[in-house]
């Protein structure tokens, strides 16, 4: 329900005062801090909704100390939130319970408002958290930070060589696509998209080799099986305080809520 | 006959970056071979993804005849024939001539117009006798021209080729600039490489910064050391401008108008 | 070119706390058995590899395509991946570009997660991989039936993706099934064409050019790994 | 002190192909700088490839003092560095610190003398300030010259490099072959860029067919038009091969012996 594709790119790389304490912190506290948000808020009910007003003034601090302007954020969510928002705005038609009100043929019900409510703020929140963890930290360190929190080693490992490797091959693929759609391709419909398939082949054969040269620099340096490291992290006071506090503010209003 | 490419004050700025073009004011005649040189970064690319409607910028711009807009793209791209730096990108069909095929086919030709095409296509690029082998099979000097076979057999009226000698070898760079000299279009080559433009081209453009700051006789740029030098441009070493014959050039319709 | 493109990416407060938390188990589970069963977790060798691999999958969901009154679909690739790679690597790798999608890109929720993954990556890619090695072993070895069972895997792969999200939703109370399904189903039964025209075609021309990288294409092989990737070791 | 590359009778054939190397004796002593030259498909790169142990033939070979066999290629790694032709299939690390860390790290080396290391390497290739920015920010003269410190990090005995100017524009061509003018490695740059090597080596081995069908001083070889134009050479019209001053052999510990 989304439409990142092309505009992949944009969305990458810090913004904000990389020199800030917030994008000096570990790695692991800001998973921690930022998912914990989202999580709380996920689970939380429409009817304790001080809880995502918590969420979101969590949110607005650490955009704040980390000097990430809301249109920085805005940059990272444009493409996401409004489709989001547009499926979203379709429930309070097809959700029915509750009192309902008649606008011609249509007709709005209370409880689809109240899903509509609750889905996107929880959509808010979670989209803006995500985009906040990618403006203050770079990918490779979410990266050495899930590992060191016990992802297996092999998906840690893909997925930096799939980051490293994705602006090279999007970027081929649209060159491909360009050169298609200048020989004048233009399919009207799902059965004239065979061009693209002979592209995605073309584009796995170069992929595949790309592998292959990939893996033969690496021997060419030593390369014995085992990735070495050069940064080991370090979770600090100061990342504990981070964490401790973001847990303090969300899990104490989401408690109050549950047992007003 | 109006000229090939007219500009005037065309500009554009990637989303969130610094404008790449800004405001480039550009004819190019019928017949007309043009070099846009310039240094990697100076807007090359960007204007070249222009003259067939991939990107569309402010101010005016007409290609072969059209304006380019929305509304024109299909009759631009058949008019608009790009030749893109690595063959590689252009070339993934099963073989040579469904590659060749293709442009034809998306014209709305008929199949025997479209055999026809494709074999004089690939005659003009002397490359007849690879049409049922696989690209992948090929050199990279032989991509290279079935590439350009590719977009010839569109029968464009303007021939936009980027890099085209890149990664050939000499022998293979000879051979394409031969089938280059040989093919009657008007002509738009962005190179770095600056011999190149000198045997090919009779005219040569300089972009730099999004602007064009330099523009006339081929010979008589290139020998501009100290314009060459303010854009990151050079000769190689060793490299004797008065020896490379002038091309003379080709008559092909050369009327010049408005 | 800019039409609105549909996608299966599910958004964080779409799904409620059990339906997340029971898929979330489920994707992990998946993912564990398949770096098991997949036996690449015992080497790196094949990690750069994988790694390209994966930005081509991302990089095959850039390829959009029109559906139908002004809405466009894009391409999906875990059938493609489960023909390529063999299902369980596909999983691996699909997996791994998803959570890339909402990690670094905001695209999926977090909270979510276990269900992208299993709603478009494992769950087509075990069902893709698996319906191939079956219907290979009845059907007869020709190009055609080889073809035509990748045409029928990659709609399903899609399709079953597209019900599983329904069903999700309306499970969790977000929308009413009634409503969901039906639309749902439709879209992606004219996505699923697609996807199953770019398999088709992607399909066919490696295996015309270098039809020892179908992970698929024998199904002994397959059954004994990961073929495609477990070629020459290191030297 | 032996001589750098020692090959006799080398001999490779890919599976299912015709002979890559059909029996190579080659000799490079110590701090010479040696062109290698050839059409495509000469087998440059098949013997590049045995150089550091990535593909091994029949015959025999010594590199760096070591016989190239499975039981060496670690230390053989350590002291030969190739530079591949693509800097993308060369720097795959997230950063420039992590991949000129990444050889040294491999070699086992403390992590303190490894940021040594790292920090000498780029700023021999004049790119220290890039340390902390991804591979995929930088221009390709950029990657290029990163890519050759990856492997200078690892202080090699020999610098093995494929295509060091492809797809580099004039100016950064100018900058990679100033840098490495000032690198007193023994060198052995695989070329299609003549004028590249006669700046750059005072030797040329030319490769065809699997055999060396020339071998003598750059600017002899490269003067014989007839032993080129056998072998599919060309210099650029117009390039004066007089005109390029022949580099001066650096003189590191140049021992000649067996």
């Amino acid at each position: 329900m989304s439409g990142l594709c092309s505009h992949a790119l944009e969305l990458t790389g810090l913004a904000g005062d990389p020199g800030s304490r917030v994008h000096r912190l570990d790695p692991r506290a800001k998973i921690v801090g930022l998912f914990s948000v989202t999580i709380i808020a996920v689970s939380t009910p429409l009817a304790h909704w001080p809880v995502y007003v918590c969420c979101v003034a969590v949110l607005a601090t650490y955009a704040a100390a980390a000097r990430v302007s809301p249109r920085a954020v805005w940059r990272r969510v444009r493409f996401i939130l409004p489709l989001v928002l547009l499926v979203a705005v379709f429930v309070p038609f097809v959700r029915s319970g509750g009192d309902s009100w008649a606008f011609g043929p249509l007709t709005i019900h209370q409880a689809g408002l109240e899903v509509l409510g609750a889905v996107s703020a929880k959509a808010l929140i979670g989209t803006v958290g995500a985009a906040l963890l990618g403006a203050t930290t770079t990918f490779p360190s979410v990266l050495r930070g899930l590992e060191a929190m016990r992802m297996p080693r092999l998906l840690v490992l893909i997925a930096a060589f799939m980051y490293r490797y994705l602006f090279v091959i999007v970027e081929e693929a649209g060159r491909m696509r360009a050169a298609l759609v200048s020989r004048g391709y233009a399919p009207r419909n799902a059965l004239q998209v065979g061009a693209m398939g002979r592209m995605a082949s073309a584009m796995f054969l170069r992929t595949y080799s790309r592998g292959e040269r990939v893996y033969h620099a690496m021997l060419a340096r030593g390369y014995n099986g085992t990735m070495p490291q050069l940064h080991p992290l370090a979770f600090g006071r100061a990342d504990a305080v981070f964490v401790a506090g973001v847990l303090a503010v969300t899990l104490s209003a989401r408690i109050a809520g549950a047992t007003a | 006959m109006t000229c090939v490419v007219h500009a005037r004050g065309l500009r554009y700025r990637y989303p969130g970056h610094e404008e790449a073009l800004r405001g480039i004011d550009l004819r190019v005649e019928h017949g007309e071979r043009v070099a846009l040189l310039g240094p990697n970064g100076a807007g090359k690319t960007t204007l070249m993804m222009h003259l067939n409607g991939l990107m569309i910028g402010d101010g005016e711009l007409e290609v072969a005849g059209l304006r380019v807009a929305k509304d024109t793209l299909t009759a631009l791209r058949a008019r608009v024939g790009v030749v893109f730096q690595d063959p590689d990108d252009q070339l993934f069909m099963p073989t040579v001539r469904e590659d060749v095929a293709f442009g034809p086919l998306n014209m709305g030709l008929e199949r025997e117009a479209v055999q026809h095409r494709v074999a004089d296509a690939l005659s003009r690029v002397r490359m007849a006798h690879v049409v049922d082998r696989a690209p992948y099979q090929l050199s990279m000097g032989e991509r290279r021209r079935v590439a350009i076979a590719t977009v010839l057999a569109m029968d464009p009226t303007l021939l936009v080729l980027d890099e085209p000698s890149a990664n050939l070898d000499p022998r293979a760079r000879r051979e394409l600039l031969e089938v280059l000299e040989t093919i009657d279009r008007t002509m738009l080559v962005t190179t770095h490489d600056l011999p190149l433009a000198a045997e090919l081209c009779e005219r040569a453009v300089i972009l730099a910064g999004g602007r064009i700051v330099g523009d006339g006789p081929c010979h008589e740029i290139l020998a501009d050391d100290e314009l060459l030098a303010a854009h990151d441009l050079e000769l190689p070493a060793g490299f004797d401008l008065s020896a490379v014959a002038t091309r003379s050039r080709p008559a092909v319709g050369a009327q010049h108008g408005t | 070119m800019y039409s609105l493109p549909i996608a299966l990416h599910i958004p964080d407060g779409f799904l409620s706390n059990g339906v997340s938390a029971v898929l979330w188990v489920v994707a992990i589970v998946i993912i564990a058995y398949g770096l098991r069963v997949a036996n690449v977790s015992l080497t790196e060798d094949r990690v750069p590899l994988l790694g390209v691999l994966a930005a081509f999958i991302f990089a095959g969901q850039m390829l959009n395509f029109p559906v139908a009154g002004g809405t466009s679909g894009h391409f999906l690739g875990a059938a493609l991946a489960a023909v390529l790679l063999g299902p369980w690597i596909a999983c691996i790798v699909t997996a791994v570009v998803i959570a890339v999608q909402a990690i670094a890109f905001a695209d999926g929720g977090i909270t979510v997660l276990g269900a992208n993954i299993v709603n478009m990556g494992a769950l087509g890619a075990l069902l893709a991989g698996f319906l191939m090695v079956a219907a290979l072993r009845v059907l007869p070895k020709t190009r055609g039936a080889f073809l035509g069972t990748v045409a029928v895997v990659a709609w399903t792969a899609v399709m079953v993706g597209a019900i599983a999200t329904a069903l999700q939703l309306a499970i969790s109370g977000t929308v009413p099934l009634g409503t969901v399904l039906p639309a749902m189903v439709g879209v992606h039964a004219l996505i699923g064409i697609g996807e199953a025209v770019i398999t088709v075609a992607a399909v066919s021309a490696v295996l015309a050019s270098r039809p020892d990288l179908i992970a698929i294409g024998d199904p002994e092989r397959y059954a004994a790994g990961a073929p495609a990737l477990a070629g020459e070791g290191a030297r």
